[in-house]
């Protein structure tokens, strides 16, 4: 009986939030918009050696995603708490960490996962190896995931805060981003450097696993403290 | 504050026992001891800043006590788990600009498990037929308020809590206010409600509540 | 009704982040038995485990007497050595402090041929730390080569 | 918030009696700071004898090492405090939390500058991205979050808890940091001194060296009640007995 309900309100939370997207489907552009022109400002500020930059391709792909999203990411809840929606969500008898990750889902589909599809086109301009490009899509598969729910978490926490630009975002994630990042920069090394890959790549699955449990949980947990005051 | 002179012997509904909360260590209002039975309906009075909204948070779970408890059903209110019969409208009502009022009140009765069956005629009885399929943001500040009120006819809640209900409404919506309200407390339902203007307010047996410290 | 709700969900939350946590090792094991080293050893450049086209790093320990300076420029040539092979390298540079004879090495760069040429030489040092008169009376009565000073235990 | 914490431990965190307390803590481990660092300057600068193979450079370990040491335990210290701040809502720990951040993030700062020179001596690099240097840097990078999280709020006591919580994350993410730079293979050296089995220091530089951990160890003490007592006193800025101090000062 409960668990229908559940399910009824998770494809509720779901419907609801896509809709949304839907709608300001114009602004889904932007953050692919922004990868493209920062990555094709690398040729030009290094020059356009192929080796150069073919070199330095994975890493630079990976870090444009992960900043394309940070920028996404600080609008995530703020519109849910100015108009009320959240506290509706709260108050609902649902459990919030559930559909707190139906709405970190939403986010991810709508911003991170058109950036992994643009990312063989990032690749290509910056001359990374075609056969690398199953692992590089694989590791931003994770990694995205996991900047997502650790970037609920911060943002559930600076709900209320009266920093709304994006820096103090990236000044609290980023740190915390750093393995993430030298997992799946691993990954893509070891990939080129014909070595095992699929290790750092478990090491992000491991991550993740947890993630999709703990975060949504203290995600619930932060935006208490976020609203509390 | 006096507390209420109930006749009920059971656990009451909802009722707050020397409560308080601190904002930056200061209290936003002097301890509150209170109960709210079924049937109830309270008034809460009190000038801008007097407590009346923060109150409503508290006694919804979204703010925790600074001293003392809310007790719902005679058990102390759990901060991450929401009875699910008792309905809050603030200030914010909860709607989305860019989602209709039809829309927006979907999720809200899938959110809540209720039937999604009642909404045509709730939209009507609340004079919403015309604008019901257009973008919130489209909509006046008294069709919002009719939209987010809506859900007091769709949702089976037994407490209703709401922050200034009449603010933005019309006289006919007014009217549909105070008739809803008493017909909730004709069912054995409660209700706590903040209004600074007490003109539009006409029920019969209500509790005033004063705020001020 | 309230309680068993209560109840029922802690429960769920129990059973998921319990499943998630043994997920997460079942994960992590795997990974451990992964080999994870970014550094290759002489002898591994040896079995051709290193592509000779990329740039990796280097450790192992200077051969020793294998270091020749050349005359006018600040080329150097030296002898990185593990348990079982030898590579030689070419490095143009200043050399850190430390670099000599039986030190351990992190050297970054390319496969030429048979020749590692360099571009960065790290050294790494132990965490041993002695009066210098202590380290000479130590190497004359041959105390052994990574000899803990007598009480000097916390 | 029916919480039981013993009569004692309430009557010492009363603000003003904490206040009392605090400042003479501050002023006898203050004390403490300036007798043990000099000490601790004089056994390192001119007893210690001079090092086998590192020569007079390695002389810096007696900065660098008890401030790394600090910039850790004051971390850790913090994940403590933010937890009995976040689920307590104890006052003073919340305080505590809030003014350890700086000062754990000086001593983070000490501690690359002085690594870095020393990196240059002895590695031939001022900077490499090993596992001890970066997590290092994302420490000192996690203090500054928690420093910036905290003034992004109006509310002292929320922006307090907001940055209680950062800590949290950031404490399980420091472990985490480290073992994952450490992919990289690590060019720092092994821990020197072992707290079980055999350090590999000879005791004419150990003793300067636990000397002026104990003089770090005290002047974060008195830094710390000093900070928490200017701190209290402006949160408690409307009430009768700090307004009293307050006169008395001026």
């Amino acid at each position: 009986m409960s668990r229908t309900l559940l399910l009824k309100a998770c494809t509720a939370m779901l419907r609801h939030d896509l809709t949304l997207a839907w709608r300001r489907r114009a602004d889904l552009a932007l953050p692919i918009l922004y990868a493209l022109i920062v990555t094709t400002l690398f040729p030009f500020a290094l020059g356009p050696d192929r080796l150069v930059l073919q070199q330095i391709a994975g890493g630079v792909v990976l870090v444009i995603v992960v900043l394309a999203m940070l920028l996404e990411l600080n609008t995530l809840f703020r519109e849910d708490s100015d108009d009320g929606s959240l506290e509706q969500l709260m108050l609902s008898p649902q459990p919030l960490a559930v559909l707190l990750a139906i709405k970190v889902l939403v986010y991810w589909l709508t911003s991170a996962a058109p950036l992994i599809v643009l990312s063989p086109l990032l690749a290509g301009l910056m001359h990374l190896a075609p056969r690398l490009l199953p692992v590089l899509m694989l590791s931003l598969l994770l990694a995205t995931l996991l900047i997502s729910l650790l970037g609920a978490i911060l943002m559930a926490l600076t709900i209320t805060s009266t920093q709304r630009s994006g820096m103090l975002l990236a000044l609290t994630l980023l740190p915390l981003c750093v393995p993430i990042v030298i997992a799946s920069s691993g990954t893509l090394v070891a990939a080129e450097q014909g070595l095992a890959w699929v290790a750092p790549l478990a090491w992000l699955g491991a991550a993740l696993v947890l993630a999709l449990v703990l975060a949504p949980l203290s995600c619930a947990a932060a935006l208490h403290i976020g609203l509390d005051g | 504050m006096e507390p209420m002179i109930l006749t009920h012997c059971a656990a009451p509904l909802l009722e707050a026992r020397a409560l308080c909360f601190k904002r930056q260590d200061e209290p936003v209002f002097a301890p509150l001891s209170f109960r709210l039975d079924s049937g109830d309906m309270i008034l809460l009075e009190g000038a801008n800043g007097s407590g009346k909204t923060t109150l409503m948070r508290l006694l919804t779970g979204l703010l925790q006590a600074s001293s003392g408890e809310v007790l719902w059903r005679g058990r102390p209110l759990h901060r991450d788990r929401s009875p699910g019969d008792m309905l809050f409208i603030g200030h914010h009502l909860g709607l989305k600009a860019r989602l209709t009022p039809r829309e927006n009140l979907r999720t809200s009765v899938d959110l809540y498990g209720a039937a999604r069956t009642n909404i045509d005629a709730a939209l009507g009885y609340l004079g919403l037929d015309a604008v019901s399929d257009e973008p919130v943001y489209r909509l006046s500040a008294g069709q919002k308020k009719r939209s987010a009120l809506a859900r007091l006819l769709l949702i089976p809640a037994t407490l209703w809590l709401l922050d200034e209900p009449f603010v933005h409404l019309d006289g006919s919506g007014v009217e549909l206010m105070n008739h809803l309200l008493a017909r909730h407390t004709a069912r054995h339902g409660a209700v706590l409600l903040s209004s600074h203007d007490q003109r539009v307010f006409h029920t019969a047996g209500i509790k005033r509540m004063r705020m001020d410290i | 009704m309230t309680m068993q709700r209560t109840r029922k969900r802690r429960l769920i939350t129990i059973l998921l982040v319990s499943t998630a946590t043994a997920l997460a090792t079942s994960l992590i094991v795997f990974a451990l038995q992964q080999n994870m080293n970014y550094l290759f050893t002489p002898s591994q450049i040896k079995a051709g485990k290193a592509r000779k086209q990329h740039s990796f790093r280097l450790g192992g320990i200077v051969k020793t007497g294998s270091i020749r300076h050349s005359h006018n420029t600040l080329q150097v040539f030296f002898t990185v050595v593990d348990a079982k092979a030898a590579i030689p390298v070419i490095y143009t540079g200043i050399l850190p402090d430390l670099f000599g004879d039986q030190q351990s090495v992190i050297v970054s760069g390319h496969m030429e041929q048979q020749r590692f040429v360099a571009n960065q030489v790290l050294t790494k040092h132990d965490a041993t730390y002695m009066p210098r008169e202590l380290k000479q009376a130590m190497v004359h009565t041959d105390a052994g080569e990574h000899g803990t000073c007598p009480g000097s235990r916390t | 918030m029916s919480v039981w914490i013993p009569l004692w431990l309430r009557k010492l965190a009363a603000p003003p009696h904490f206040y009392c307390i605090a400042g003479k803590l501050r002023r006898w481990s203050g004390r403490l700071a300036v007798l043990l660092g000099i000490i601790a300057l004089y056994g390192a600068l001119l007893l210690a004898p001079t090092d086998y193979r590192q020569g007079d450079a390695y002389r810096i370990i007696f900065v660098h090492v008890p401030s790394a040491w600090m910039s850790l335990f004051i971390y850790i210290l913090m994940g403590g405090t933010a937890l009995l701040g976040l689920i307590w809502r104890i006052k003073l720990a919340e305080l505590a939390t809030i003014a350890s951040a700086p000062i754990g993030a000086a001593f983070t700062l000490i501690t690359l500058i002085t690594g870095s020179l020393w990196g240059k001596r002895m590695w031939g690099t001022w900077w490499t991205w090993d596992a001890r240097l970066s997590s290092e840097l994302i420490l000192l990078f996690l203090y500054l979050g928690v420093i910036a999280l905290y003034h992004s709020f109006c509310n002292a006591r929320q922006g307090a808890r907001a940055a209680s919580f950062l800590t949290l994350i950031g404490l399980i993410n420091v472990p985490i940091v480290h073992f994952s730079v450490q992919w990289w293979h690590t060019l720092h050296q092994g821990s020197t001194i072992n707290l079980f089995g055999p350090s590999y220091i000879s005791a004419s530089m150990l003793w300067p060296l636990l000397t002026m951990t104990l003089a770090t160890k005290a002047y974060y003490l008195a830094s710390l009640c000093g900070r928490m007592r200017k701190q209290l006193l402006w949160q408690e800025r409307g009430k009768h007995w700090a307004r009293r101090i307050i006169a008395m000062g001026e």
